[in-house]
């Protein structure tokens, strides 16, 4: 039951990884690709917690968690990037 | 599986080679970083990976020791990236450091700069 | 002896952490350091000692079972390795007190330099592929902060050139370890030669052998990737150039000689014509190399390159009278180039500068400096009484009693372009006019030359016994199947 | 029972993490497309990471898939607000549906104000322009 | 947040993380917490400020239930065949005047319906700029916002 | 120009990132995780600091001697290498068992040790190599005698 589900929610995830890489490619203004890669990295973030069910690996669960925080501040480091052009004033 | 990783790796060399023949100093440690992850991908696919376990050995387990990945290649690869993290900081010091003197980091500019 | 081995690596991590807690107080930096290094050359020549008898030494870190783990080997090649390392890094760290003036970036020198040399002693040491690349990271990464020392422009530019080129470079080690690995499922040194001999010729692991053979020769200087020695000699500080001469390219040799005899000694068989060609371009390209330069480092730069190449050749022909030939002259090669760029640091720090035709009347302004570069000059271009002459007799008698005579003659030919080198070079600097006066330099440097250089004399007087130990180490490392045994006996 | 619902929270959040893809790439401007990433992602991520620690029926999994969760919570509008920011000062670049914009003539001000010297901005409340249906 | 606190705070964290709720696991989060706070004893200011309890559980299942009326919003937004939006970026007063509740005002508003938060405006009147995807929610925002009493 | 919200959020970010590098730094000996994962860690949320906040008031909160964090890190490890030559060879690791009170019983590793300078290392390098980067030092260029 809850395997078929992942099966599908990969497939899922995996379609909406290429649609973020879409934009990622087009997207007309920097800030777009921001948004674009910040979602990707999310979308990476589900994937290693779908893997960790299908696997049963309870490893997985940590690296969400440090996933999350290095795409926060990634994220963060690039924003600020775009404002000042520079990264720490 | 070996496909997948075989794509990734070209593509990785691929990129990296293209960035490395750029003059921008920030391009070509760009470059090179790919190609150094290129490289790490290979040593763990020249491991077993296809559909093994992780392989850390817990208590209680009764997991077949055989259906384990082979864990040597990814201890090896811990320790390439560390190392490739160490360079890429160096290079990049040294390319502020010369982005410092002459205020751009382009290597046709610096050679032109310096006569 | 087997717990001493990793001494060599362990002394000199320590002492570059200490060096560094005191970077404050110079005077304890220096006394420290030395200390080190001293007692570092005691250990690597008790192990030569100890190596003498033809038995080895294995040491497994955190004793796991054989084929995993690090391991740290010592046989005879190792042994000589490490006391010519030890004495030159030594001798250089004496002449760098003299040639650095005071409060000139030395807190981070006394670090740099032990760290080089703990990667330095490791790559000598280590028994798994893997590990030598380790050590050889270590010991470049040191090697690239050191080589931008002043952080001036021209240092910038080159340290980034060097760092690039040996990115590269480790990036196909790197590339190598995993084909090593994916066909033979090991890292160890003796088990890979066991097991890349079960599986037989087959063009994928000629194809390893070969990136390796360009991974370390990218380390040697070799044919196509020597262009980062020129310029990393000129213009790096002097000690650090003689290391690089004296120490790191021998550290590629070292591992070419590792993979042809004990590693890939069949897929290497197949490969030899493509060393030999490099071996002879990179002995052409040196020997033409100096004909237009006007500095002294950078004569000496191309001076090395066509050594490397003599030595190359030497390891090319693939018997044991070549392999002893080759390591003769790296014996020899090391002390000698070592003194030399010392010696050419020397006279830039009497005179200030390393322009030749700037110098002139050396040998009136600054007899001992040019007495000594007088000795190396004579040895390099091969005069009878010195050490020079009996590497490269040994090297012509090697290839002519293999039948290389086309070859042979063309290393005679290029003996005579650097015999015509060395001379007006010499000629420029010693007897030349012009330049200005001469200044002082602290009684370290001239120790430290001197030391160096009196093994030109001392090896060219003693060649029988230097001989024979060549020909011991080159009978030990020509028979992988003593290695091996040792390392399962042992283990 | 356990595996019904977290089987249903999977697919739902996988669902809204699709729906966030299909805003950023339908969506016409860039504040637009980061409500669809922001909201949807961290409501998709919410149901599979519930769907996690149904999953495993673990403490350890289930209090560090919270602790993951609340962490999405509290970075991901703030990344938002941070590349909202930055996009708006890089150049508007606002979709021709845009009815209303206040924060540009405020950051006029803040501009002004900057080469004026530090002056109370007192009574600015109704400053915002409505400009007309471009 | 008094120190105490927040070293509790942090030892509860750190069960957590464990998923283990040994005393001995508790006493060793107090351990890391008194490092920790050693460590970052600089970075303390004097503003510590907390809600009441009742406040916060409220608040929680008011905004899931915001969350959930947020993504059904966007997903009926993204999914109809022609896009229904009027965006805008709108200016609204807040009564929030400490950095942390600035903060939870605008992180909770860029997840409830039809607003992101883009700035703040620390002076008179203290304002959110917040760009809405249609023209109704404009005044859902203002509503949302007037619920915010300055903790 | 500077964002309360960012300012905000990122000391509390700092808090749990810390707790998470302990975490993987205590994970365990049977369990992957280990100082250099949780060096990068920690390294992360410090970089997010001196983001959020300017290099100056970053200097001013965290005034941490970086290099000796390094220094005494790579000595920690290598000592503890050295320990290992007591029971046999370099780096091997022993086992003890630590009853400590309050906390109960506790599994030690001399591997652990390592992992601790493994982490001072990581941490002091990131941090070193991120201040000088960000503080503009302007030495006087000191020209070498050259060829």
């Amino acid at each position: 039951m809850i395997q078929t589900a992942v099966q599908i929610a990969l497939w899922v995830l995996a379609f909406s990884i290429a649609l973020s890489f879409y934009r990622l490619a087009k997207g007309p203004t920097v800030p777009d690709r921001v948004v674009a890669a910040d979602n990707i990295a999310t979308n990476l973030t589900g994937l290693f917690a779908l893997f960790a069910i299908q696997t049963g690996e309870k490893l997985f669960i940590i690296a969400v968690v440090a996933l999350t925080i290095l795409s926060f501040v990634a994220t963060a480091v690039y924003a600020k990037f775009l404002e000042r052009g520079k990264i720490i004033e | 599986m070996i496909w997948l990783l075989s794509i990734t790796i070209g593509f990785l060399v691929a990129t990296g080679a293209y960035l490395v023949m750029q003059r921008r100093l920030l391009q070509v440690i760009l470059g090179f970083s790919l190609m150094s992850h290129a490289a790490n991908v290979m040593i763990v696919s020249s491991g077993w990976v296809g559909d093994g376990f992780t392989p850390i050995v817990r208590k209680y387990s009764d997991v077949d020791p055989a259906s384990y990945v082979d864990p040597l290649p990814q201890a090896m690869v811990l320790t390439a990236i560390v190392i490739s993290f160490a360079v890429t900081a160096f290079l990049l010091v040294l390319a502020l450091n010369v982005y410092k003197r002459i205020e751009t980091d382009d290597m046709d500019q610096v050679r032109r700069l310096k006569g | 002896m087997n717990a001493m081995l990793p001494v060599p690596v362990i002394l000199p991590l320590f002492t570059g952490i200490i060096v560094f807690l005191f970077r404050r107080s110079q005077r304890w930096q220096e006394r420290i350091s030395l200390f080190s290094l001293a007692v570092n050359l005691a250990v690597a020549l008790s192990l030569l000692n100890a190596t003498a008898g033809g038995e080895m030494f294995f040491h497994r870190m955190g004793l796991w079972p054989f084929p995993y783990g690090i391991i740290l080997a010592a046989d005879r090649l190792t042994g000589t390795m490490l006391t010519l390392a030890a004495a030159i890094v030594g001798a250089c760290v004496v002449f760098a007190e003299g040639y650095l003036s005071k409060n000139e970036r030395r807190e981070v020198f006394h670090p740099l330099i032990h760290f080089q040399l703990m990667g330095i002693q490791g790559a000598f040491l280590t028994g798994d592929l893997f590990n030598l690349f380790v050590f050889f990271e270590v010991m470049l990464m040191s090697t690239y902060a050191l080589l931008s020392f002043y952080y001036n422009l021209d240092q910038l530019e080159m340290s980034f050139k060097y760092t690039c080129l040996n990115l590269i470079a480790s990036t196909l080690f790197l590339v190598g370890v995993s084909f090593v690995y994916a066909q033979a499922g090991t890292v160890n040194m003796a088990d890979l030669s066991v097991k890349i001999r079960e599986l037989g010729p087959n063009p994928l692991m000629l194809l390893t052998a070969f990136v390796f053979l360009f991974v370390f020769a990218m380390k040697a200087a070799l044919f196509p990737m020597h262009l980062w020695l020129p310029s990393a000699h000129s213009i790096s500080p002097t000690h650090l150039g003689a290391i690089l001469a004296g120490v790191l390219v021998k550290v590629g040799i070292y591992a070419i000689i590792r993979c042809a005899t004990l590693i890939f000694p069949q897929p290497f068989e197949s490969l030899q014509p493509v060393l030999t060609v490099m071996a002879l371009t990179t002995i052409v390209w040196g020997a033409l190399g100096t004909l237009p330069q006007q500095s002294l480092k950078r004569i000496l730069a191309y001076s090395t390159i066509n050594q490397l190449g003599y030595i190359a050749f030497g390891i090319s022909l693939l018997s044991p009278l070549g392999m002893t030939a080759a390591v003769f002259y790296i014996v020899s090669h090391a002390l000698l180039k070592s003194s030399m760029l010392l010696g050419a640091g020397l006279t830039q720090k009497l005179t200030g500068t390393v322009n030749l035709d700037e110098m002139g009347g050396m040998m009136q302004k600054a007899p001992f400096a040019s007495t000594f570069l007088l000795v190396g000059f004579m040895s390099l271009s091969g005069i009878p009484p010195l050490n020079g002459f009996f590497s490269k007799f040994f090297l012509l008698q090697a290839g002519f009693t293999q039948g290389a005579y086309l070859v042979t003659g063309l290393v005679v030919l290029m003996s005579l372009v650097s015999l015509y080198y060395n001379f007006t070079t010499y000629q420029r600097m010693a007897w030349g006019t012009g330049g200005g006066e001469a200044g002082t330099a602290p009684v370290s440097m001239y120790a430290s030359v001197g030391f160096l250089a009196s093994f030109a004399v001392i090896f060219g007087l003693g060649v029988p016994w230097v001989y024979e130990w060549s020909q011991l180490v080159a009978a030990q490392i020509t028979r992988p199947e003593l290695y091996i045994a040792a390392m399962r006996n042992a283990l | 029972m356990s595996e019904i619902i977290g089987a249903s929270a999977l697919l739902i959040g996988a669902f809204f993490m699709f729906v966030a893809s299909l805003g950023l790439v339908r969506l016409p401007d860039v504040y637009t497309r980061m409500h669809a990433a922001t909201k949807a992602t961290t409501f998709g991520m919410g149901g599979i990471l519930i769907a996690t620690s149904l999953a495993f029926q673990d403490a350890e999994i289930t209090t560090q898939s919270l602790l993951a969760l609340v962490f999405l919570f509290l970075t991901a509008p703030t990344s938002a607000h941070l590349i909202a920011r930055a996009a708006y000062k890089n150049g508007p670049d606002l979709s021709s549906r845009t009815t209303i914009d206040e924060y540009g003539p405020y950051l006029q001000e803040m501009k002004a104000g900057e080469a004026d010297g530090p002056s109370h901005h007192a009574g600015t409340e109704n400053s915002g322009t409505i400009p007309d249906n471009r | 947040m008094p120190l105490a606190t927040l070293a509790l705070s942090i030892a509860m964290i750190w069960l957590l993380m464990r998923g283990d709720a040994a005393p001995g696991n508790f006493f060793v989060g107090l351990i890391l917490a008194f490092i920790l706070i050693l460590f970052l004893r600089r970075t303390y200011g004097q503003e510590r400020s907390f809600r009441r309890w009742s406040d916060i559980v409220r608040f929680i299942f008011y905004f899931t239930w915001e969350l959930i009326v947020a993504n059904l919003q966007v997903l009926r937004i993204v999914l109809s065949p022609r896009l229904h939006i009027r965006p805008g970026i709108i200016a609204f007063r807040t009564e929030c005047k400490t950095p942390l509740s600035v903060t939870s005002l605008a992180n909770s508003i860029t997840l409830t319906p039809g607003t992101l938060s883009v700035d703040y405006r620390m002076t008179i009147p203290p304002s959110l700029f917040t760009p809405s995807i249609s023209r109704s929610p404009i005044k859902c925002a203002r509503a949302s916002g007037a619920a915010w009493k300055n903790p | 120009m500077r964002s309360v919200i960012l300012q905000t959020v990122a000391p509390i970010v700092l808090h749990l990132t810390l707790i998470f590098s302990m975490f993987l730094l205590l994970y365990g000996h049977h369990q992957p995780g280990g100082g250099f994962i949780a060096g990068l860690m920690t390294a992360v949320g410090l970089v997010l600091q001196w983001v959020a906040f300017d290099a100056e008031e970053g200097e001013r909160r965290f005034h941490w001697p970086w290099e000796k964090f390094y220094a005494y890190g790579l000595g920690l490890s290598a000592l503890v290498g050295v320990l290992g030559l007591l029971s046999g060879a370099y780096l091997k690791s022993s086992r003890f068992e630590l009853h400590p009170p309050l906390i109960g019983e506790v599994e030690v590793f001399t591997a652990f040790l390592f992992d601790v300078g493994v982490y001072g290392v990581v941490v002091g390098v990131t941090m070193a190599i991120l201040v000088n980067l960000c503080i503009p030092e302007e030495k006087p260029e000191k020209e070498s005698v050259q060829g």
